[in-house]
């Protein structure tokens, strides 16, 4: 085994000094000489037909340069990752409360904000759309023209009324989950200008540079060539900033005025135009045996997603493949709904559609469980898919399957074992303890079997540095940080000397977006690649200029020596290379796993590969309040290989809490289209004090061979079954039952009410 | 219906330049004017100065220099699908070119004129874009030399100022085991403009199934004729069968960005970038 | 019987000048002093009219006139079969293609420029653009009566025993397009003053005499004082049934006193002209286990668009034809003919068969598929036989050839060898597939509607002979059919006999050309009136050459004996005939066999006599792409005795390609009651390089009643291939196509599975 | 008004017109001379019934501006027959039926003409293809290809007497 010099080490993180010390700039930190400052003239109804747009009494206030409308836009007056329903600025239709109709650029913030109440938008209210499944109805308001339906996944396997035939149970119960907000603490915003060669440049922190470029591009009618777009550092993104939040509108106020301008979202603002969560209503029939195993399921998933489409498709499909959970069950029938609807809107999220799927799956496992009076673990056993068994949907689960074992192992764990125990101590008499178990699998990679990509470019400068260029942003999961450890691994140089660029399509390669646990890996193979094309280069001229054989040559700190003692700086190289024409960097990029496509024709279906996790809280529920307290929480993940073991237990732990959040406190309300909850004194998130007093997190390595060295991704299963386990542990307490999350006290409360009413 | 303009037609390149230069402001070149005639019939522009190019005999030629193909601005689509010299040096514009609206268009419509009108779906571009062409723009103060990749600005923009001229577009030959393929996808067989487009061009690899060089153009599915450079790499120098093929081409999606329109949506284009791309590769690898 | 021309390959008698460019269609002509015309049309789908200002328009230099509404004689409307489409509106707009003012100038630019300086003041109001919107309660309602045009309600049996007795039922929703006729010649023509105060219209249509009147309806004048010419025409297919132009051009001549032209561009053709109905079909089906139908229930609505013009008829056809040409006892067929603001739906080669044949041959593969049987054999199981009960409940006496032409497509080489064929596709990802469909198509107006021809026929003193029926030519051979029959029946050179068609001054009226009926009527013209001409000329030559009359033949340049060598040439016996005052011009009139009675709740239903096709088409569909080309098509017309087979096989070829159009590209799609598509560029028809290969297998099946046996053929060849089509792609690649047209990026919809992307199509998330 | 003066040859006759610098051939031909074969179906090259020959190229004379003809020999359909005797095209396609409503085959005619010219027997492939900017909508191109096949027999048979 090799000796590494820096992988698996403890390293500080490479931009932790400037973070620490504030003296990193974030781009909403970066202002330039002559900054104009950008304003967003929201709609003032969540559905109404614009009749019109006055901005002249805007336009003739001192100050103010320019008001911005849907008449200034040059191109596509759209965007949105998959279609490009969105408007930049609305022209005719407002359908949601954060629409943008129109942009102010002014000298001053205070003489932006103060136009902005001097554009005069004359509205006819339509009728609002609040609910997904009314919206479905033929006689619904529509929100696009094209109808509500954005989406519609049907999924047929075996005979499913035949399989109810089977069935000694069936449970049926409607799921509700809430609208989850992605909270990065720096708000969306950034500046644009236009530099010296001409490039419209865009600062803006997001998730994936190129595209925001190539969205940006058709906004504008420009070459994307033609544009720069910075988007690193990001101060947080979860899938927020994956999709355009102000670039499009941004870039437009520079287009137009030719001067730098910014523009950056109030934290109200933020909430109303921002994505969130797909809240989904969730139908299920389930048929089970005598003996606790799966024969049917008939499910009906409705996702909101807002006035507009951004990823919703993907998050419905999502949730539609994993909505059988890690379940083997010979007869479903599944069908999805991706829907529009004026309350807000709704994109990618860690998780994607799995947290609500599952949330509703492991609930009607539970139900049937008491009913049956199985274990909890034990119904799991009899009905987990194993590697070759047909999965709900009906393809063959080829790759490794983990559920198994990560079961096993959760099943060991202190808080399983010593459960009945840790429930008895309760400190007060109207406590209540309870535990509660749920699994779940999550596709990974990029979705679908996609072959994930990273390229990146090693160059030497003068100064003896190697910089490191690589497209995927700092997000704040520290792939800066991997990516010089393995930059300096590979050279055998000093870490001091590797410097970073990333997020910066002028100046760092497309490596794809940087989305949990893609961007570090993929990112360091390319960077692997490129080192291998460059060391040998370097070291050829090196022993060019010393005059010796580069056979025996290698890197030290920042020398290249021979074994003979002698040596030149890298600095020397790296001036001489360029003085002689030399090329001094390389790209090398990296491609994972393509045996793992599909064949089109076959079954073709989602994921191949799936993480799979297995979960379990400890709650303790005030029977008085109805409050939930998680006490503690366990963890048993199979992601394949573990490549970085602290990393990984640092994602199952930001997860598991993330899930908490989920199931207990988070939900971002709106009422007939406004906004009930504006800001982060609304909108609950954990604080430290929140947190569970103890998590354990157990890794089962079960290898994956298409994976690299038998890795797979787990930045998002480890936040899904940790809300049904918690669900599932208040049941356990107290009874109650919880179909609709967020178990706020109030809710658990009523629950309690209403238990006792029953008796 | 058509304005009132007055028409020049210079007789040499000069003249021309010496034209533009004085009045380029308010004058409308025209070359083979299947683009603008229709945009002067619908009203969408009305100059009041249309330059008549077709007398210019010198930006009519194809002319092998050294290693490059130099092929002047009047050259038409027909006159490249007829030329000896394209069939061999420049096989994959002679696959665009063929897919030009219809032979008579393709009779009148000619390369400059196609690169000036700067379609996001123009035929002939992303061959143009895949051979890494440049184009020559001459002014009466002198010529400046840009690839076509950075000439396109947006639809219907360009880096032609009004008092240039697009005198030619030069093209490194094809070499020895360089290959390409051309793939369209239209409404129709013919007549059609693009719902999208590929031009694939490739260098073989030493080992079977593999690509040494690639290059990649996507036609309309970005506001411009588009690289695909991610893709581009990701082909490069890797041993390639059906399944890995359609794997990486999977990746071509998020190197666009199109738009929805009568001819198609923007979702569909966008798998289309992927499917096109296939298919052109499959071609190459396992077809010829 | 042998025929010298009947049933010949002869070259249209009009190839030449039109081969040649000699031919003058109505939009070549030029007069000294012409004018120009412009027509100010509606700036909204459906508003109010508060104002129209003119006087910018009056005195732009060039005008010579700008007519509204005031300036409208007689009856402010026209329509074949109600009259509610203002020739200039006054008050109210209910399309973008509504015309508002008429200007006409010296030259077209300052006719154009007047057009664009008139004003209007609107108020817009609420837009129906699904016709199932328009029947809701509080709809906004387009005309007095109400959004329905027309309600049909057609039952037979007992349905729902019906449906008790049936092993399957299957249920279906389809949707057809917006098909446009895209004649290459858009509508326009010129329009004289005559110095008798009367108007001349040159423009090409498919029912002078009609036009005529609906001229002199608008202008209030008498009829005979306006003559109409309307052929040659470069093309029609039922979009010149309607008035488009006439009116307008006549109104400006009346005014101008002088010639005047009007020639729509294509963008405006788009806008004001006729297309196919829009219909949106609800199937229920069922069928025994043994594949025999029991019972259909459809139900049909149909968007109109804003005026009637002949929406009423064309929806009595999809309900008459809307069980295909078989047996089903038990029926319950309903439709709505649906006003909309969207752009007017007319007369459309098929006239509302295409929709409901593509519905119920759709219906019918399903059930094969389902049943496990043989598509051929489903349909030969089910298919009609003359005498048998028809599903509308009445017999069908007339010949009935839906047997016949299922029987021989069964014998084409591309059935036989369709596995073989399909096993052929070239790429991996291209999947071959072979669908069949047939359909019947009822020939004439049907029951309840006059329908009659007449034919003039004369003989010159040169010795040739004038043909006159008015039925136009619009390039589907009527002409050079009349010239087969005529010297068929008159027994001379065909070199003798000049046929004038699309005159009202040279012809007698015949009605129109459309309904599959143009052959039929003038050949029964021409039969009944020759035997009276060539009794006169039998006579004057009896006695030219002093032999019994009954001792006389005719032979190619006139009469002769028939044991003697004497002879008598036609300009002859023309000379003798004007000696003996024997009149050489015979006016015949024919009157079409009809039912007795209509169809209770289906007026104009039921026609008697109906032409039959069955088509196959193998297609190939890239499964990457969703694209579907269409490799070969066979046709199998029984349209009775074919006059002319060259011209059938002409019909059929053209008429395989627009069924094809209407399959897989054509569709005026239309937002808010604004088009999407304005030209040829997004109006996508059929290239040559889109073309499948043709063939045309004839199986002539005799019609009584009809001349030497034949019947229509027009409309029936376009119909089927449709939804043999669709099947085939369903054949190919399992997709199963309920809405046309399937545009590549649909079947790539439905095709997901197939598609490079596993995940259903869509592209993936990050 | 600017007008220009443009000289060229139209059917082997020399023309000279005087014209506003906007006008098209196609205008040209049909409102100034009088020769209405050459017809008009979309006036945006999206029909080719407008087709006529340039120097023996078939182009859309409603995208060709008046001045592009200037030298130039200019073809239309009237320019095919030599007096009574018909260019083999036009006898095909009257024998085999090629021409239905008629306003498509003036354009249709010359666009395989032009074929013949460079390739006096084409495959159906080739004659698809250079009728593709041909918009018929009464023969489904059937009759039309085969014509043109014929044309092109015939012609070769011609030129191997001679």
């Amino acid at each position: 085994m090799t000796e590494f010099k820096w992988v698996g080490k403890v390293v500080p993180r490479v931009d932790g000094v400037e973070k620490a010390t504030g003296r990193l700039r974030y781009l909403t930190d970066v202002g330039l000489p002559g900054l104009l400052h950008g304003r967003i003239k929201r709609s003032q109804y969540p559905h109404a037909l614009i009749k019109g747009i006055d901005t002249s009494r805007a336009e003739a206030l001192p100050g103010v340069v320019k008001v911005l409308t849907h008449k200034d836009v040059p191109g596509v007056n759209g965007f949105g990752i998959i279609v490009p329903d969105q408007p930049v600025f609305c022209r005719e239709k407002v359908r949601y409360i954060g629409d943008a109709v129109a942009g102010v650029v002014a000298e001053d913030p205070a003489v932006a904000e103060a136009a902005l109440d001097l554009i005069e938008v004359e509205y006819e209210p339509q009728p609002v759309v609040d609910d997904a499944e009314k919206a479905m109805t033929s006689d619904s308001p529509r929100v696009h023209e094209k109808g509500n339906i954005h989406q519609e996944v049907h999924v047929r396997h075996g005979d499913v009324e035949a399989g109810f035939a089977q069935a000694d149970l069936i449970i049926e119960n409607v799921y509700k989950t809430p609208r989850q907000m992605h909270t990065f603490l720096e708000t969306e915003g950034g500046l644009a200008f236009y530099d010296e060669e001409g490039l419209l440049n865009v600062w803006v922190g997001s998730q994936y540079p190129q595209r925001d470029q190539l969205q940006i591009a058709r906004v504008l009618g420009l070459n994307p060539r033609k544009i720069r777009v910075v988007s690193s550092p990001t101060g947080g993104g979860f899938g927020g900033k994956d999709e355009i939040t102000i670039q499009t509108q941004l870039a437009l106020m520079a287009f137009v005025t030719k001067r730098p301008v910014k523009l950056w979202l109030s934290r109200e603002e933020s909430v109303i135009s921002g994505w969130k969560r797909h809240p989904m209503t969730l139908y299920y029939r389930t048929g089970f045996k005598r003996d606790g195993s799966l024969v049917a399921n008939e499910i009906k998933i409705i996702g909101d997603t807002g006035a507009y489409a951004s990823l919703g498709g993907p998050v419905v499909s999502l949730a539609v493949e994993s909505s059988c959970g890690p379940y083997r069950i010979p007869h479903v029938k599944i069908d999805g709904f991706c829907v529009y609807t004026n309350n807000g809107v709704a994109g990618a999220f860690r998780g994607f559609g799995v947290p609500q799927s599952t949330f509703a799956m492991e609930t009607q496992l539970e139900i049937a469980r008491e009913k049956l009076v199985l274990d909890p673990i034990e119904i799991r056993k009899k009905n987990v898919l194993r590697r070759g068994d047909i999965a709900p949907l009906g393809h063959t689960m080829t790759a490794s399957v983990g559920i198994l074992n990560t079961l096993e192992r959760a099943e060991k764990s202190d808080l399983w074992c010593q459960r009945e125990k840790l429930k008895s101590q309760t400190p007060f008499p109207w406590k209540k303890r309870g535990v509660g178990v749920a699994i779940a699998l999550q596709g990974t990679g990029l979705g679908v079997g996609i072959p994930d990509y990273g390229a990146a470019i090693v160059e030497l400068t003068e100064e003896g540095q190697f910089i490191v260029r690589i497209g995927s942003p700092e997000i704040g999961q520290g792939n800066m940080t991997a990516y010089a450890i393995t930059a300096a691994e590979a050279l055998g140089c000093d870490l001091a000397l590797i410097k970073v660029v990333t997020g910066d399509t002028r100046n760092s390669p497309d490596s794809g977006t940087s989305t949990a646990s893609r961007s570090a890996y993929t990112g360091g193979n390319a960077i692997l690649d490129a080192v291998a094309k460059l060391k040998p280069k370097l070291l050829a001229v090196a022993g060019e200029m010393l005059g010796v054989d580069r056979a025996g040559l290698r890197l030290a700190g920042n020398r290249i020596v021979s074994p003979q003692g002698r040596g030149i700086t890298l600095a020397e190289l790296g001036r001489y290379l360029r003085e002689k024409g030399l090329e001094a960097g390389a790209r090398g990029n990296f491609v994972w796993p393509t045996a793992d496509v599909q064949i089109p024709g076959a079954e073709g279906l989602p994921h191949l590969v799936y993480t799979y996790v297995t979960q379990m809280a400890l709650v303790e529920v005030d029977t008085l309040t109805g409050k939930v307290e998680l006490r503690e929480a366990a963890t048993a993940l199979d992601a394949g290989r573990v490549l970085n073991r602290q990393g990984l237990e640092g994602q199952a732990e930001g997860g598991m809490v993330m899930g908490a959040g989920y199931a207990l406190m988070e939900d971002i309300i709106i009422e007939k289209g406004y906004f009930k909850t504006m800001n982060l004194s609304t909108y609950i998130i954990p604080t430290s004090l929140d947190l569970p007093e103890r998590h354990q997190v157990e890794l089962v390595e079960v290898l994956e061979e298409s994976g690299p060295y038998g890795a797979k991704g787990a930045g998002e299963a480890v936040m899904v079954p940790i809300s049904p386990a918690i669900t599932s542990a208040i049941h356990d307490a107290v009874g109650v039952r919880l179909k609709e999350m967020p178990a706020a006290a109030e809710r658990v409360y009523q629950g309690l009410r209403g238990e006792e009413h029953g008796q | 219906m058509v304005n009132d303009f007055r028409l020049v037609r210079p007789k040499t390149l000069p003249e021309a330049l010496g034209l533009l230069d004085e009045f380029g402001q308010e004058i409308e070149p025209v070359a083979g004017g299947t683009d603008l005639l229709v945009k002067l019939e619908d009203g969408r522009i009305r100059p009041s100065q249309v330059m008549d190019l077709s007398a210019l005999n010198e930006l009519k030629q194809i002319r092998l220099v050294g290693e490059d193909l130099h092929l002047g601005a009047l050259v038409t689509h027909t006159a490249v699908l007829e030329s000896p010299l394209t069939r061999t040096e420049a096989p994959l514009l002679v696959m665009g070119c063929r897919t030009v609206g219809s032979t008579q268009i393709r009779n009148m419509g000619t390369l400059g004129g196609n690169l000036a009108t700067a379609s996001p779906a123009g035929d002939s571009i992303p061959a143009l874009v895949a051979l890494e062409a440049k184009v020559v723009l001459a002014s009466k103060k002198g010529e400046r030399t840009l690839p076509v990749e950075d000439f396109l600005v947006g639809p219907g923009k360009t880096e032609r100022r009004r008092e240039e001229l697009i005198k030619e577009i030069i093209l490194p030959c094809a070499r020895e085991g360089e290959k390409g393929f051309y793939n369209k996808l239209g409404q129709r067989n013919a007549l059609a403009i693009s719902i999208a487009n590929v031009a694939v061009w490739v260098r073989l690899g030493e080992r079977k199934n593999t690509l040494s060089r690639v290059r990649i153009a996507f036609g309309a599915l970005a506001p411009t004729v588009k690289r695909g450079r991610m893709v581009e790499d990701a082909l490069t120098d890797r041993e390639l069968d059906e399944a890995s093929l359609k794997g990486i081409t999977q990746l071509a999606w998020k190197e666009v960005a199109p738009i929805t329109d009568i001819r198609a949506s923007a979702q569909y284009r966008r798998d289309m970038a992927i499917a096109l791309l296939y298919q052109s590769l499959y071609h190459i690898l396992f077809l010829s | 019987m042998s025929f010298r021309y009947v049933g010949k390959p002869i070259p249209r008698v009009d190839a030449r000048e039109k081969a040649t460019g000699a031919a003058r269609y109505m939009t070549d002509l030029a007069f000294p002093g012409m004018l120009w015309a412009k027509v100010k049309r509606s700036d909204y789908p459906h508003a109010l009219i508060k104002g129209i200002d003119v006087s910018k328009a009056r005195t732009w230099p060039g005008v010579v006139a700008v007519l509204t509404w005031p300036d409208v004689p007689g009856y402010n409307g026209f329509g074949i079969v109600v009259p509610d489409q203002p020739v200039l509106c006054r008050d109210r707009v209910r399309f973008l293609g509504d015309a508002i003012a008429l200007v006409a100038a010296q030259t077209e630019e300052a006719a154009t420029k007047a057009a664009e300086l008139i004003t209007v003041e609107y108020e817009p109001l609420p837009v129906l653009e699904d016709p199932r919107a328009a029947l809701k309660p509080g709809a906004v309602q387009i005309h007095a009566g109400g959004n329905t045009h027309q309600h049909n309600l057609v039952t037979q049996g007992d349905v729902e025993k019906g449906f008790g007795e049936a092993d399957l039922i299957i249920e279906n929703y389809y949707v057809t397009p917006r098909q446009m006729h895209a004649f290459l010649e858009t509508e326009g023509g010129v329009a004289t003053a005559d110095p008798d105060g009367g108007i001349t219209v040159y423009a090409g249509s498919q029912h002078s005499y009609r036009d005529q009147l609906q001229i002199a309806r608008a202008l209030d004048l008498n009829p005979r004082l306006i003559r109409v010419v309307s052929n040659p025409t470069g093309g029609g297919f039922g979009g010149k049934d309607e008035i488009v132009v006439q009116i307008h051009l006549a109104l400006l001549a009346h005014h101008t006193r002088r010639p005047v032209k009007l020639w729509l561009s294509r963008e405006e053709s788009v806008r004001a002209g006729i297309k196919r109905h829009r219909e949106f079909l609800y199937y229920r089906t069922g069928v025994k286990k043994d594949g025999i139908l029991v019972a259909n229930e459809v139900k049909i609505f149909a968007d109109t668009g804003a005026y009637a013009t002949l929406g009423g008829p064309v929806v009595s056809l999809s309900v008459g034809h809307a069980c295909g040409p078989y047996r089903i006892p038990h029926v319950r067929l309903e439709s709505f003919c649906v006003y909309t603001n969207n752009g007017i739906s007319g007369a459309f080669r098929g006239f509302g068969v295409n929709q409901v044949t593509f519905a119920m041959e759709t219906q019918m593969d399903i059930l094969a598929h389902q049943l496990g049987m043989d598509p051929l054999e489903l349909r030969l199981k089910n298919a009609l036989r003359q005498g048998d009960l028809n599903p509308l409940g009445f017999r069908m006496d007339t010949s009935v050839g839906a047997i016949p032409s299922l029987t021989a497509v069964g014998g084409s080489e591309l059935w036989k060898n369709r596995w073989a064929k399909k096993a052929e596709a070239t790429l991996p990802w291209k999947r071959r597939g072979v669908g069949i469909a047939t359909a019947l198509q009822g020939n004439g107006l049907g029951a309840g509607r006059p329908d009659y021809g007449g034919a003039l026929l004369r003989l010159l003193p040169g010795g040739t002979y004038e043909v006159g029926i008015s039925c136009p030519e619009i390039g589907q051979g009527n002409t050079t059919a009349y010239a087969q029959m005529a010297a068929e029946t008159l027994e001379c050179s065909i070199e003798r006999i000049r046929v004038y068609t699309g005159d009202t001054r040279k012809a007698v009226d015949s009605g129109s050309t459309s309904a599959s009926r143009s052959v039929y009527t003038g050949g029964n013209s021409i039969l009944a009136g020759a035997p009276t001409l060539k009794e006169r000329l039998r006579k004057a030559a009896a006695g030219l050459l002093g032999l019994p009359e009954d001792d006389l033949e005719f032979f190619p340049e006139g009469l002769r004996g028939k044991s003697t060598s004497r002879s008598a040439t036609l300009e002859e016996v023309a000379r003798e005939m004007d000696r003996l005052g024997l009149s050489r011009e015979v006016k015949s009139t024919f009157l079409w066999p009809a039912a007795e009675r209509e169809i209770e709740g289906a007026p104009g239903l039921p026609e008697i006599i109906y032409a039959y096709n069955t088509q196959i088409a193998l297609v190939e569909v890239d499964t990457l792409t969703g694209q579907t080309r269409v490799l070969e098509v066979v046709s199998v017309p029984e349209t009775g005795r074919v006059i002319n087979p060259q011209g059938l096989e002409g019909q059929a070829d053209g008429g395989a390609v627009m069924g094809m159009g209407y399959a897989l590209m054509e569709d005026i799609i239309m937002e808010g009651g604004y088009y999407k598509n304005t030209n040829f560029s997004t109006y996508i028809l059929p290239t040559a390089l889109d073309a499948p290969g043709h063939v045309t297998v004839m199986v002539e099946e005799s019609e009584a009643t009809g001349p030497f046996g034949a019947k229509g053929v027009g409309e029936v060849v376009c119909v089927p291939v449709t939804p043999a089509i669709t099947n085939a792609i369903y054949d190919a690649v399992g997709v199963r196509v309920t809405k046309i047209p399937v545009t590549a990026e649909e079947a790539y919809r439905a095709l997901a599975d197939n598609s490079l992307l596993p995940h259903g199509g869509t592209t993936p998330h990050v | 008004m600017n007008l220009v003066e443009v000289e060229f040859t139209l059917n082997g006759e020399r023309q000279k017109v005087i014209v506003p610098p906007r006008t098209t051939l196609l205008e040209v031909i049909r409102e100034h001379l009088g020769l209405t074969g050459t017809k008009k179906g979309c006036g945006k090259g999206e029909c080719g019934a407008c087709t006529v020959l340039l120097d023996g190229e078939a182009v859309l004379a409603c995208l060709t501006l008046i001045s592009q003809a200037e030298g130039h020999a200019v073809t239309t359909i009237e320019g095919l027959a030599k007096g009574e005797q018909l260019d083999p095209l036009q006898e095909a396609f009257i024998e085999e039926g090629a021409i239905q409503c008629g306003y498509c085959t003036p354009g249709m005619i010359l666009s395989a003409k032009a074929l013949l010219r460079k390739n006096p027997s084409p495959t159906q492939e080739e004659i698809k293809t250079a009728i593709a900017g041909n918009l018929c909508r009464c023969t489904g191109y059937v009759k039309i290809i085969k014509a043109v096949q014929k044309a092109g027999r015939r012609s070769a048979e011609v030129a191997a007497h001679d």
